[in-house]
This record gives structure tokens, C-alpha cells and sequence, in this order.
């Protein structure tokens, strides 16, 4: 479904990603490991179309898109929801969701379905559908960013370290609800930095290092996987 | 200001400082176009000054109505072009040239009404228009005469503007008036007028002293009309009654019981027929009085350059104007100058005229 | 106590990014505080480095409440720090970027600079010479004259250490330090922290390498949603059952 | 009492007209960080325009003034294209310095074309309706109506449609708002568009009560950075709200303290408040 | 080719150029028009000083420009000062009113510092032109002194006046190549590069915001002397903003932030517009795209542009520290 070919991108004169190959396919839930820094939310990027590889290619369905815009990129069913949330404080929960189904603004009926599951899926956002996006605490924050992503019903979600900030318990919700989604269809490319929790949904994963792709495979390779355990899973 | 051309013949450069761009760049380009219909005319024969033929070339610079940037335009055209007579339309243009016309040696053609400025004992300075002097009291007996005593005074933010104003008041209250109001306009600053005539006409005025450019000048009459004010106008001598005509919609109507100066289209001199068809045929326009007088008084120093014998030396040709104006050919008397002061003011007949019943009616000054 | 925070709290509109935190600093060791993003971190470094005031509480340093001191005061009395994203002039050499960081220890003003008294060439060699000596003490001497948008990641970092030490500090904060650095430069620069810290200063920095933490820092306090959830040593820190809830993660155990 | 009725009404119709411009300037400043000084241009443009269709085309006014205020959106959204978005990345004073620029370059513009001279805008409406001594015309009451339903309209646009809330979301994140999908490019075209509309709106509106000329945009821009200020930049009531309390202070003002000084009375207001709470009234803490 | 024009002999050249200039020109007009360019100059650095080298643009300069002209004006012709006390008490003044208004307005950053300025400025120009009691007014003030002589030194003609304007200006340039190049210019662009930073390594920003502001402000200032002895007539509009723009398109087109701009940006607008009287009205349609140009495609100005390029051959023969005036 995605294939990121050779990809290098560039801050400056720093190449935060060297030469990464990444393939995720339909239904996947695919986990990109790795240190701070290490280059995973540059990929996010990379693929959102936030940022144009310096070198080599992104596919969607064998369809070319690096060098298309976001917004268009959204619109063929990839949507990205980032690391500092990127939410619109002043605005209530419930028009941050309207907002993520921009893309499907025409159907009102359908968007008005969506809305109803993504409550369902997260009734905390329910009850604070009212209050504006800036006023919740930071795992609110990071629902109402994954609702919103659904929003769209994307084909491909990029969820990009979720749980960063959350409670434990919420943590683990969080990865229910990602499961979740998967199962109704939605392929997940997934950053974390919980690796175990990460890796015990995902069905393969990949490893960064200072912009490299160090390791790759399934997550029970990965499991196994000596140095991935010791650097990222501890023990 | 003597330089041979190509051709053998002779130049005399004549300069020019005015409001080219800027709110009053209107005003500013009426007044060269008086002047520039003189200098073609003039040139299609040149004129002989001791035996040679000399054209003029007018220079001109923009000032935007600042005193400062005339000050600066005339040292250039002084020293970049020898000029002998510099031209510029606003008393404050005149103020900053008479710091050095005398020692720079050049005539200033200063078209101002102010008097002032033929006061301050500058010996080459020559006021072009009548002196408003001249219509403080023909204007304050019409008025009060016609619609009563109370008078509120809106002269417009310029020099002479407020100059004017000052110059009315006193004789205003000499002659048993009151003024209930008084606060100036300023036509670049103000959106709407609304406010500033709110105030001035709760004090119940009969006559407005209103006046500047003709345009703003008229919607500030308008204004007052839709406020319900009944009385008179009087008006500055800048705003001319047939331009403020055109901004009120073709009809002297809602400037009833206005007095101002004739308007040129309206004149009888000798030459204004002649000079109205001209212009109207060159600009496609009716002129306004601003390029009668330049037209009239280019000729008029062309004559005196003649009579003094040398187009050099400002002195010498100021000397000899009154010369010039004896010898001024009747078909070029836009205007009717008999004489030019002692202190330099052209003394002209003033002309006014009031609206009355929706015409323009020539009123007689004693 | 070297430096003390008492009941610290700042507020930002209806939010409390640090509340009520009590912490003390000793000297020459290293701190360090950890918790999740948001968690207060940046915003308890502006408090004590005087860029933010208060809501409410106190800082004090060597006994002195510096809580309502402006940065610059607070830096003259030695409280240095680094920003998580480091502003250096990209289009001037390092050198020229840290010869600024002594001018607070110098008296020349406009006078001495119009004039170029005996005062402002004495001050001027002094910095150049507090320069020259903190670039060859983080290691910079062969980048003294590249220009900044041409050295890298890990040197910025070394440039940003380097200014704060040309304050002449006795404390230093550094927020993030090796945050974009790779294992093998994060060794290097945590050498070059320690080698601070053997050189008599005291440190409190963050981080979320806990690897580097967790062999660097001699005390750790724990912030989550702006309040103190625990506070000790590495080993107590691992252990403690809140912080792994918190934020070292629930199933995993570092 | 007379006199502070009709001089709450002309403060009405002047603050309406501030209002108008202060939208369009707070709105752009909103999501793209720009104070664009040359908004005062399009105002100036904006009323050129709208004379030119109407004299030499003959249109009606209220045609004119819709053909105007479309052609000084696009002037805008050129402007957008041409200067800022190139510029996206840039300092604030490299922003400032361009805009000037373009004002510098637009008003040389217009004297060019239409030249120095007053210009007068007829109008259809000018009836004068007195109600018990307060004197309303009919321009001034459009005046008011439209830019109180102008004003309406925008804010159900923003508030009620997806496109409107589009601009909202870009002004409060712009990454986020890629993020779901929107081109930012089209909403930064769209947003200048509406300012552009507004400032042809207001100048075409008081042109019949005023002249057009080439220097008419400069006091009204000035006095629309005020208002932004005042009502906090970027925010759409306060701007509303600011246009009128300028627009009131001044005619009050005027007549209670000094016509002479009832323009420094807006700027002294400002300083004022600047220099109590530098960040504007209505701002929201943080820097 | 670029060994030729390095900084000394570029510097050498531009002032034996000044100094033959009264010598090669052909009319007293042109030695006028250097004359206020060198006036102008003046006012530019101290802009540059600010905006350039602080990252605060001031957009009231013209403001304190037409404070330094009133002033003096003001001394000589009501106050019945004499030139030279009222040649050294208006830049004083000047001074003095922006250290008043810099303690305000510098409590504002970025755009908001950008449009309080803008209003202090109009505010200004507003005061001068309704105060008439004191100013005069729309009428101005007339019959201001020329320089008197200094000793047997007559400053009367045009080629004296030349001459003192330009010593001045030497003074000036030296003075903020001074500051510029000791420590006092360095604690400025630290805080130009990052308040926050600068704060923390012990600069107090806000005196030194205030000591760039209140420099800029004398600078205008004796900008503001030496125009109004020099033209000896003075209006309000020479507060008006758009001097400010004017003295910003100078900056702005020589490069902001350089030693050599405001010389640069000066003398070619100047001059340029002067060849271009004959589209004088209309000098906007090329200055305003030109300035707009100018931000898009070369932020620091044509000296920016010149810098990148010596930098380019240079560093061909050796690697080359950059210089202060030099960096963004
Ligand atoms: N805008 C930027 N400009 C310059 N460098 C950047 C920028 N954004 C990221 N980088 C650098 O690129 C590298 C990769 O960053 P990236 O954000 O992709 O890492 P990450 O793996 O997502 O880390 P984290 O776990 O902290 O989210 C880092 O070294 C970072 O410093
Ligand atoms: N100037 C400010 N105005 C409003 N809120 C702020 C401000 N600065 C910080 N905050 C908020 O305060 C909280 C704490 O922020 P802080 O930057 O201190 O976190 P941190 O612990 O340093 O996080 P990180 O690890 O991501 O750097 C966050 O919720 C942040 O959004
Ligand atoms: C009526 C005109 C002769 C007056 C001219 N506008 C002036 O400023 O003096
Ligand atoms: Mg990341
Ligand atoms: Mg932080």
C-alpha cells in the first residue's frame, strides 16, 4: 500500500533521514522504533508531504505522491496525526473533529456518522464536545488528535508517538483503541518510543538509528531481536 | 537664464514649483497649464531682447504643497538653470523662497493670495492674484446684509487658509458680527465632515466661511445642506464657484446665497473670451482663474524683459513691470492689471459674485 | 542549599505548567529532571533562570530569593543555562557567537566603546580570551573561526555549552542537551558534562535519554502535569512504582 | 442633547467604515502574521474602481461597487502571491518593509491612471431623511446597514461554513490545518481575497460622502492599526468592537474637547494602552 | 579585482571622492543635493543602528528627525539662542524625548513595536502641526540661522556648508563604526539574534534596547539640526511618515544591518531621483517595487549583495572570518 524507496531528506544541510526503504501493507499495523531524534517523525513528514525528499521516492497504491502537496495527500486517504498534536486550541472538540472530516465536507450525513463513532470510540470527547481543544489535559488532547485523524476515515493513519504524555492507563486504552481501528479496516503506521506495547499490536516493525534503518522485521523477530531488546525494550 | 539653442536662437529658462502629485496636484497642474499655453504661444515668434530672439523653456519641479521641497526645487532651478522668475502657487512656497530669492537673485512669481507676503519687504516678490485683503469687506457686507451676523469659520488646515480666517475675523466683529464657531478642516485627514459641521452648526450659524480646493470645499457645503444649515457660504478665493458647481451635481442650487470670486468663464476682461475658447480647445476643460492669471502674467514679464532690455538679471526686470504692464497687448488681458504696487501685488479690480435664485450674479465692489 | 525552589508554581491562564514544587539542588552534582513532554520542564528552567516570574513561590540561590530577579541579574550572580532549541547566530562565526557570553562580567559602555579607552581594549581582549579558553574547554578549538550554519548538530550543541560558560557561571542548566544527537556524540557531550562538573560546577539538566540520566545524574526529580512526583537517586527512581506509571511506562521496566 | 445624538450617529457611520477596514487588516494579520500596510492602497483603489465602472461604463452604483470590490479581492490575492508568499519564511521587518513597498507602489499607481485630482462618486442615494432633528442620509444609514450585514455575514461565514471555518483553523495552526487536508495555499488567497473585499467595500461606501483621492487610504489605514490593536490583532469582534469605539471617541471627542485634535485622540488612545498593556487589550497572555 | 576593494581602500576612496566632489561637479545644485544626502545619512544610520543592528524597526524616525529641526529652529528663532548652543541643545533634546518615548515604547516587541512607533510618529507630526503657539503651524518656521562661522572658518556658502555637513557625517559613521565593532555593538546584535538568549547570558536588553533607541533617536536628531540650518526652512511635514519611508527605502535598498548601506542606499536613491525628475510624481512606481524587490531577493541590499560576492572570490584564496557588519 506504501512504499518509501530510498528515501534521504535534508534539514539544512543535515540529513535527518539517509536512504530509508519502508513498506507497509493494507490492513498492517507497521512500528517505527527508535531513539529521539532518530529520524521517525522526518519519515511522518516525509510522508505527509510536509517535507519533499531530497532523494529517492514515496508510492501510495503504486501512485507517486512526494511531491504532492498535503492537502492532497490528505485527500487520498493518508493522514498524519503528528507528535505535538497540531490541534486548534480556540476551537471546541467537536469543530477540531468537523475540521478533520474537511476533506469529506460535502457529506454532511456521513460526517455526522463518523462523528457519532469516534465518540463512541472516545466518550470523554463527548462529554467535552463544547470545550475548546486548548483547555483539556494532555491525554484528552492526544484523543480528540487521533479522533480527528479518523475524522477523514483514512485509509493510512500515521499516528506518531500517541501516547507520549498519557497515563499508563490511558496508554493502554490508547493501544486498544488503535487495535481497534485496525481491525475496521484502517492500515496504521505507528512511531513509538513504548516499544514493547508498540510491538505487541503491530504486526512488523522497523528500527531507526540517527537516520538509518538498522533493523527490520516481524515483531516476533523483533521480539527476539537481542540488541532491540537490550536498546528499546529493556531487560 | 541665457543659453543658445541648436539653432542660433536663445533661451531664457523660466522655473516652476508647485504640487504635481499629492492632494493638491490638481490645483498645482491648473496653474502650469496656464503657464505652459503662454510659453507655446509666446514661442511660436520667441521674442527680441536687444536685437536677439529668445524662446522660453519651463522647468518645472514637483513640491507637493510643501514649503520646504519648493525651497529645495527653487535652489535647483536657480543653479541648475539660471532661472530669473520662479513660479510657485502656495504662500508657504513663497515664505521659504523669500529666505533667499533676494540673494540667489530671482523673481518670485507667487501666486497667493495672501498678503503677507508683499509685507515683509522682500524687493522680488510679485503677488500674481488680488490680495484677499480685497474681499473681507465686500464679503462680510453681503453677508451680513443678506442673512445676519453669526458667523462660524471653517477655513481649511493650510497657511492660508488660517490666514484668511484671521484676516476676516476682525473685521467680521468691527463690523457687529459674532463668530460662534471656529475650527479648521483638514481635507487630506478627514474622512466625513459630518462631525466637524455638527458642532459648528449647533451654534446656529447664518454664514460658513468655507473654502481650499473647490472639491472638498463643495462637499463640505453639501454636507452642511443635508445637516439642514439655511444660511450663506462665504467662500475663500482658492475654491472657485463653477468647480464646486460640477461636485454639487450641474446646480448652483444647494450654493444659494454663496459669494465668492467670478469665476473666470463668467469675466469680462478684454482677453478671457479669447483665452477660455483657447483653453477649453488645448485641455478640454473651462480654466479656472489659477491659469488665467499664470497666462496673463507670463506675458506680462516677457513685456517687462523686453522693456528692461535683459532677461539676467531679476533686479532689472523687476524694475521695469510696470513698463510691462503698460505695454501688455488688449487681446492677452485675461485679467485687468493697471498697476503693480510698491510692495509687489498686481493691483487688479477684484471681481465677485454671488449665487442668487440659482445664478451666478456679478456684485459690484467699491 | 545551593539552589532551593519553594512551593514553585507558574500559571498560564487556567493551566499550571509547574505547581508547588519544592526542590534543592546541591552543589557540585548533577540533576536532572525528567518527566513526560508538557510536563513542566522547560517552563521550571525559565522560573529559576529568572526569564519567567512566578505565580507563585520562591527561588533561591545560595540563600538569596532570586525568584523576582530579571534573567540578567540572575545570570550575573552565576546561574547559567542553554535553551532546548539553541538560537545562535547562523551567519557569524562560533567565535564571534561566544565572544557576547562574557559581557556581563565587563563595566565598558557607550563611552568606553565610542572612544575606545584603555577600559573596553582591556575588556575586549578579556573576552576574546574567555572565549578562546571555553571553546578549547568544550572541545571546539579547530571550529573557532567556521562560521555556525556550516558546523554540526552535535558542535551547536558544544557552542551553546560554550556560551554559558563565558558567563563565568557557578550553576549551569542545560535543557535537552543532547536532544538530536546521536549514542555515540551523547557519550561525548555527557563527558564533556561531567568533565563540568569536575571542574566545580553544579548541573541540573534535562533529558529523556534515560540511559544518560540514569549514569550521569547523582539526584533526579520527576515532574509530571507541572508537580513533583518524586525526587532521589537514579536507583530510586527506577524503582519508584509512580514513575514508572507515570512515565518510564507501565509494562516496560528500564 | 441634539448634538450628542447626531454625533453618536456620525461616529456610526465612521466607525462602521473603520470597522470594515479593521477586519480585513486583523484578519490577514490573524493567520498570516502580516501587517499588511498597504491595505490602505486597497482602500484607495478599492473606491478608484468602483468611480471608474460607474462613470465610464455607466453601471449602476451597487454594481460598480460588487465589480470593484471582486477586482480588489484579486488585487489582493496577486499582492499574496507576488509578495508574501514568497516572503512566508522571512522576519517580520522584511514583511513590513515589503508592504510598504507595495503601498509606496500602488498609490504612485493610481495617480498614474486616474490622476491627482478630487474625483467625485455620485450616488443614488442621496436622500436626507431627518428623524426629530437627527439628520440621516441615505448613504450614511447603507453605510451602517451594510457594513453591520457585511459584518454578519463574515462572521456566519467563519463560524457556520466549512470553508470560513477553514481560515479559523489556519490562523490558529497551520500545520495542523495540512494536517486534515486543507490547502494552505488556497485559504492564505482566500483570506487576503476577503480583506481585499472588505476594504473596497468600506471605501466605496464613503467615497459619495467624501472625495476620491490618491491619498485618501492613509489616515484610514493608520487609524484601522489602531482599532486591531486595540481589539487585539487577529480578532474579529475586537475589531468590530474598536472600529466603533474610534469611531464614537472621535466624534465625541471632537466635540467635547478640541476638532483640532480628534485625530490625535485615536493615537493617544493607543499609546495609551500600549504602553499599559503592551500586548493590546483584548490579547490573551503568553507571549 | 577583488583584492582592490577591500574595506580600506573602499573606504579611502569614498572619502577623497567627497572631498574632490565640490571640485568636479559642474553646479552649486548637485553640491546641494550631496549635501542633504549626507543629512540624510545621518538620519539612516541611526535607523540602521535600531532596526538594523537591535532588530527594531522604528517607524518614527522622521518623527525625531522633525523633533531635532523644531528644537533648534525653536532655540534659534524664538528662544534667541545662539547657532552654536542651540546647534549642540537640539540633539539633546532630541535625545531627551527618546529616552521618554523609548522607555514605553520598547515595553513592545516585533509588529507591535513596528505600529506604536508609527503612531508616536504620526502623533508627532500631528503635535507640530496643530500646536501653532509654539510651531507655527502649517506656516512653519522661517528665518532659521545658517552656520556661523567658526572662527575665521565662514560656513556660509555652499561649498563651507558642504564641507561641515560632511565632517559631521565622518564623525557620525566613525562614531557607529565604533560602537558597531566594540563590545556595546555585539550585546546589540545578540539581542537583534535572541532577546531571550541575551537575557540569559547577563545582558540587560532592556538598557541596551534603550541606549540603541535613544542613540538612534540623536542621530536623528542631528540629522533634523542639520537639515533645518541648512534648508533654514522648516514645516511640519518634515515629521511625516513619509520620510520615514523614504529613510527606510535607503536603508532597506543599501542593506539593513551593513556599515556601508546607509551610504549606499542613499546616494543611489538619491541621485537616481534626481535623473528621474521627469517622472518625479511617479518615482514610487519604480522605489516601491524596488524596496519590495529588494526584502524578496536580497535582504541585506545591494551592500548584502556585494558582500556575497567578495565572500565568493575570497574564499577561493583563504577561508575568512566574517566581519560584524557582515552577518545577517
Ligand atoms: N525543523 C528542523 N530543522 C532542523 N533539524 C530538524 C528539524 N526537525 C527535526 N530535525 C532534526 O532531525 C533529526 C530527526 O528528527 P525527528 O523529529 O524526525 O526524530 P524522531 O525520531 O521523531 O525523534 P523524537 O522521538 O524526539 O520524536 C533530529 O536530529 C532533529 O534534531
Ligand atoms: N508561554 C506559555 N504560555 C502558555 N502555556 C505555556 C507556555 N510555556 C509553556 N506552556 C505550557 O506549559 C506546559 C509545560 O511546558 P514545558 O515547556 O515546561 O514542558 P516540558 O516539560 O519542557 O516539555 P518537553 O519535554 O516537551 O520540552 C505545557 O503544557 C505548555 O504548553
Ligand atoms: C487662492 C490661491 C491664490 C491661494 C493659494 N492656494 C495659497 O496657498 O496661497
Ligand atoms: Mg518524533
Ligand atoms: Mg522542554
Amino acid at each position: 500500500m506504501l512504499d518509501l524507496k530510498n528515501v534521504s531528506v535534508k534539514y539544512g544541510n543535515f540529513t535527518a533521514i539517509k536512504d530509508i526503504n519502508i513498506r507497509v501493507d493494507k490492513g498492517e499495523i507497521v512500528v517505527l522504533l527508535g531513539a529521539n531524534g532518530a529520524g521517525k517523525s522526518t519519515t511522518f513528514r516525509t510522508i505527509s508531504g510536509l517535507k519533499t525528499p531530497f532523494k529517492g521516492n514515496v508510492l501510495l497504491e503504486d501512485d507517486l505522491i512526494d511531491n504532492k502537496p498535503p492537502d492532497k495527500i490528505v485527500k487520498q486517504g493518508i493522514v498524519q496525526c503528528a507528535e505535538d498534536r497540531k490541534l486548534f486550541p480556540e476551537m471546541s472538540v467537536q469543530e477540531n473533529m468537523m475540521m478533520g472530516a474537511y476533506i469529506h465536507r460535502k457529506k454532511k450525513n456521513k460526517i455526522k456518522q463518523t462523528l457519532k463513532e469516534v465518540y463512541k470510540l472516545f466518550p470523554v470527547l463527548y462529554e467535552k464536545r463544547k470545550n475548546p481543544a486548548g483547555s483539556l489535559s494532555g491525554g484528552q488532547q492526544q484523543m480528540l488528535a487521533i479522533g480527528r485523524a479518523l475524522m477523514s476515515k483514512p485509509k493510512l493513519m500515521l499516528l506518531d508517538e500517541p501516547s507520549i504524555g498519557l497515563a499508563p492507563l490511558i496508554v493502554e486504552q490508547m493501544f486498544e483503541s488503535i487495535k481497534q481501528i485496525n481491525k475496521e479496516g484502517t492500515t496504521i503506521l505507528l512511531a513509538e518510543q513504548n516499544a514493547h506495547a508498540a510491538l505487541s499490536i503491530a504486526d512488523k516493525g522497523y528500527v531507526y538509528e540517527n537516520g538509518n534503518i538498522v533493523v527490520e522485521g516481524s515483531s516476533k523477530e523483533l521480539f527476539a531481536n537481542e540488541e532491540v531488546r537490550k536498546a528499546y525494550i529493556g531487560a | 537664464g541665457e543659453e543658445t539653442g541648436g539653432d542660433g536662437e536663445a533661451v531664457v529658462n523660466i522655473g516652476y514649483t508647485g504640487p504635481l502629485s499629492g492632494a493638491a496636484a490638481y490645483y498645482g497642474e491648473n496653474t502650469l497649464n496656464g503657464l505652459k499655453m503662454a510659453v507655446e504661444e509666446i514661442n511660436e515668434e520667441g521674442f527680441e531682447v536687444n536685437g536677439t530672439t529668445y524662446t522660453i523653456s519651463l522647468e518645472t519641479l514637483d513640491d507637493q504643497y510643501l514649503p520646504n521641497e519648493a525651497a529645495a526645487n527653487a535652489r535647483r532651478l536657480v543653479q541648475e538653470y539660471n532661472t530669473p522668475i520662479i513660479y510657485t502657487p502656495h504662500s508657504g512656497g513663497v515664505n521659504a523662497l523669500q529666505v533667499f530669492n533676494e540673494q540667489e537673485n530671482f523673481i518670485i512669481g507667487a501666486y497667493t493670495s495672501e498678503p503677507a507676503i508683499t509685507e515683509t519687504g522682500n524687493t522680488l516678490t510679485v503677488r500674481i492674484p488680488p490680495s484677499y485683503a480685497g474681499y473681507v469687506e465686500p464679503f462680510t457686507k453681503y453677508m451680513m446684509d443678506r442673512f445676519g451676523n453669526k458667523l462660524a469659520a471653517l477655513p481649511p488646515v493650510t497657511q492660508y487658509g488660517k490666514d484668511w480666517a484671521e484676516g476676516l475675523i476682525p473685521h467680521w466683529e468691527e463690523q457687529g458680527g459674532e463668530v460662534v464657531h471656529n475650527a479648521s478642516i483638514d481635507f487630506s485627514k478627514d474622512t466625513d465632515f459630518f462631525t466637524i459641521l455638527t458642532n459648528a452648526l449647533e451654534k446656529d450659524p447664518d454664514v460658513l466661511l468655507i473654502g481650499g480646493a473647490s472639491e472638498p470645499t463643495a462637499k463640505v457645503a453639501q454636507q452642511a445642506r443635508e445637516l439642514g444649515y439655511e444660511g450663506g457660504f462665504m467662500i475663500m478665493d482658492q475654491a472657485k464657484l463653477d468647480e464646486m458647481k460640477k461636485v454639487m451635481g450641474e446646480t448652483y442650487e444647494p450654493l444659494e446665497g454663496s459669494i465668492g470670486t467670478m469665476p473666470l468663464i463668467n469675466a469680462d476682461y478684454p482677453g478671457t473670451d479669447e483665452f477660455v475658447e483657447k483653453y477649453r480647445e488645448k485641455y478640454g476643460e473651462d480654466p479656472g482663474s489659477e491659469a488665467g492669471f499664470h497666462y496673463v502674467s507670463m506675458y506680462i514679464f516677457v513685456e517687462a524683459m523686453k522693456e528692461a532690455g535683459n532677461v539676467e538679471d531679476a533686479k532689472v526686470i523687476y524694475e521695469n513691470i510696470q513698463a510691462g504692464l503698460d505695454s501688455l497687448p488688449e487681446d492677452k488681458k485675461v485679467y485687468n492689471i493697471p498697476n503693480i504696487d510698491e510692495n509687489g501685488g498686481f493691483e487688479i479690480d477684484t471681481r465677485i459674485a454671488a449665487i442668487e435664485d440659482g445664478e451666478i450674479v456679478p456684485k459690484e465692489v467699491e | 542549599m545551593f539552589l532551593e525552589t519553594k512551593r514553585l508554581t507558574k500559571q498560564f491562564g487556567g493551566l499550571f505548567a509547574v505547581k508547588d514544587v519544592d526542590f534543592s539542588i546541591e552543589e557540585g552534582k548533577i540533576n536532572a529532571i525528567i518527566g513526560p513532554n508538557g510536563a513542566g520542564k522547560s517552563t521550571f528552567f525559565n522560573l529559576v533562570s529568572g526569564l519567567y516570574r512566578p505565580t507563585s513561590g520562591q527561588v533561591l540561590f545560595k540563600g538569596k530569593d532570586i525568584s523576582n530577579l530579571k534573567a540578567n541579574k540572575v545570570a550575573k550572580l552565576g546561574v547559567a543555562r542553554t535553551f532546548q532549541t539553541t538560537h545562535l547566530f547562523e551567519q557569524a562565526t562560533v567565535f564571534d557567537n561566544v565572544i557576547v557570553g562574557h559581557r556581563l562580567r565587563t563595566k565598558a559602555n557607550l563611552f568606553d566603546s565610542i572612544f575606545h579607552t584603555k577600559r573596553l581594549k582591556r575588556e575586549e581582549e578579556q573576552c576574546k580570551e574567555k572565549a578562546l579558553e571555553v571553546l578549547q574547554f568544550v572541545g571546539l578549538e579547530h571550529a573557532v573561526d567556521h562560521l555556525v550554519a556550516n558546523i554540526s548538530q552535535e558542535e551547536k550543541k558544544r557552542v551553546a555549552f560554550a556560551l554559558a560558560l563565558a558567563t563565568d557561571p557557578e550553576i549551569v542548566f542545560l535543557d535537552e542537551p543532547t536532544a538530536g544527537i546521536n549514542p555515540d556524540e551523547t557519550a561525548e557531550l555527557s563527558e564533556l558534562i561531567e568533565k563540568m562538573a569536575e571542574n566545580g560546577l553544579t548541573i541540573c539538566l534535562i533529558e529523556h535519554k534515560m540511559q544518560m540520566i540514569m549514569n550521569l545524574a547523582e539526584q533526579i526529580m520527576v515532574l509530571n502535569y507541572g508537580e513533583k512526583i518524586a525526587q532521589g537517586t537514579p536507583e530510586e527512581i527506577n524503582r519508584n512504582e509512580e514513575v514508572i506509571k507515570a512515565y518510564l511506562g507501565g509494562s516496560t521496566s528500564a | 442633547m441634539d448634538v450628542l445624538l447626531q454625533q453618536l450617529f456620525n461616529g456610526l457611520t465612521i466607525g462602521s467604515v473603520y470597522s470594515l477596514v479593521a477586519l480585513g487588516l486583523t484578519l490577514v494579520y490573524g493567520i498570516l502574521h502580516i501587517p499588511n500596510f498597504a491595505h490602505g492602497a486597497l482602500y484607495m483603489v478599492g473606491a478608484y474602481i468602483t468611480y471608474t465602472i460607474m462613470t465610464s461604463l455607466g453601471l449602476h452604483y451597487l454594481l460598480s461597487i460588487l465589480t470593484s470590490i471582486i477586482a480588489v479581492g484579486m488585487i489582493s490575492v496577486l499582492m499574496e502571491r507576488l509578495v508574501f508568499h514568497p516572503l512566508k519564511d522571512s522576519t517580520p521587518i522584511q514583511h513590513k518593509v515589503a508592504a510598504i513597498g507595495m503601498l509606496l507602489f500602488l498609490e504612485s499607481f493610481a495617480q498614474l491612471i486616474w490622476g491627482a485630482d478630487y474625483q467625485q462618486m455620485e450616488t443614488p442615494f442621496g436622500q436626507v431623511i431627518d428623524f426629530f432633528g437627527l439628520t440621516v442620509t441615505m448613504q450614511r444609514l447603507i453605510i451602517v446597514i451594510t457594513a453591520v450585514v457585511a459584518m454578519i455575514l463574515l462572521y456566519l461565514f467563519l463560524k457556520k461554513t466549512f470553508t470560513g471555518a477553514t481560515i479559523i483553523a489556519m490562523a490558529q495552526n497551520r500545520e495542523g490545518a495540512h494536517l486534515v487536508g486543507i490547502n494552505t495555499n488556497k485559504v492564505a488567497m482566500l483570506t487576503f481575497f476577503i480583506s481585499g473585499v472588505l476594504a473596497a467595500l468600506g471605501a466605496s461606501l464613503t467615497s459619495p460622502i467624501n472625495l476620491v483621492f490618491p491619498s485618501m487610504g492613509h489616515l484610514v489605514i493608520l487609524k484601522a492599526f489602531v482599532i486591531i490593536i486595540i481589539g487585539g490583532m487577529g480578532s474579529i469582534p475586537g475589531a468590530i468592537l474598536g472600529g466603533y469605539i474610534i469611531g464614537f471617541s472621535e466624534s465625541i471627542g471632537a466635540t467635547y474637547i478640541s476638532s483640532d485634535y480628534s485625530d490625535i485622540i485615536s493615537f493617544a488612545l493607543l499609546v495609551i494602552i500600549l504602553t499599559i498593556k503592551p500586548q493590546g487589550i483584548f490579547s490573551k497572555g503568553g507571549v | 579585482m577583488a583584492a582592490f576593494f577591500n574595506k580600506r581602500n573602499i573606504v579611502v576612496g569614498f572619502i577623497l571622492l567627497a572631498v574632490i566632489f565640490p571640485f568636479i561637479t559642474r553646479n552649486d545644485y548637485f553640491l546641494h543635493v550631496m549635501t542633504l544626502a549626507f543629512i540624510w545619512m545621518i538620519a539612516v544610520y541611526g535607523l540602521n543602528l535600531l532596526a538594523g543592528y537591535t532588530g527594531y524597526l522604528s517607524l518614527a524616525h522622521a518623527g525625531f528627525f522633525a523633533i531635532g529641526a523644531y528644537a533648534f529652529g525653536l532655540l534659534t528663532v524664538k528662544a534667541g539662542f545662539g547657532f552654536w548652543p542651540a546647534f549642540l541643545l537640539a540633539p539633546i533634546i532630541t535625545t531627551a524625548m527618546g529616552f521618554l518615548i523609548g522607555l514605553i515604547a520598547l515595553r513592545t516587541k516585533e509588529h507591535f513595536f513596528a505600529i506604536y512607533t508609527l503612531c508616536v510618529g504620526y502623533i508627532i507630526y500631528l503635535v507640530i502641526d496643530k500646536w501653532e503657539g509654539l510651531t507655527g503651524g502649517v506656516r512653519g518656521l522661517i528665518g532659521i540661522p545658517a552656520p556661523s562661522s567658526i572662527g575665521p572658518l565662514t560656513l556660509s556658502t555652499p561649498i563651507a556648508q558642504y564641507y561641515f555637513v560632511f565632517v559631521i557625517l565622518l564623525l557620525v559613521i566613525f562614531v557607529i563604526y565604533r560602537i558597531i565593532h566594540s563590545l556595546t555593538g555585539r550585546t546589540f546584535i545578540a539581542i537583534r539574534n535572541s532577546e531571550e538568549l541575551a537575557l540569559s547570558l547577563g545582558i540587560s536588553t532592556t538598557k541596551n534596547k534603550l541606549i540603541s533607541f535613544v542613540l538612534s533617536t540623536f542621530f536623528a536628531g542631528i540629522a533634523g539640526v542639520l537639515y533645518a540650518c541648512f534648508i533654514r526652512f522648516i514645516g511640519p511635514d518634515i515629521g511625516n511618515l513619509n520620510i520615514t519611508f523614504d529613510l527606510l527605502t535607503y536603508m532597506i535598498v543599501g542593506g539593513i544591518g551593513t556599515m556601508s548601506g546607509p551610504i549606499v542606499g542613499t546616494l543611489l536613491i538619491v541621485w537616481l531621483s534626481q535623473n528621474l525628475q521627469f517622472l518625479q510624481d511617479y518615482r514610487m512606481l519604480i522605489f516601491g517595487p524596488l524596496l519590495t524587490l529588494m526584502v524578496i531577493f536580497s535582504p541585506r541590499g545591494i551592500s548584502g549583495l556585494f558582500a556575497l560576492w567578495s565572500a565568493k572570490r575570497t574564499r577561493k584564496l583563504k577561508p575568512k572570518t566574517s566581519n560584524v557588519e557582515e552577518q545577517a
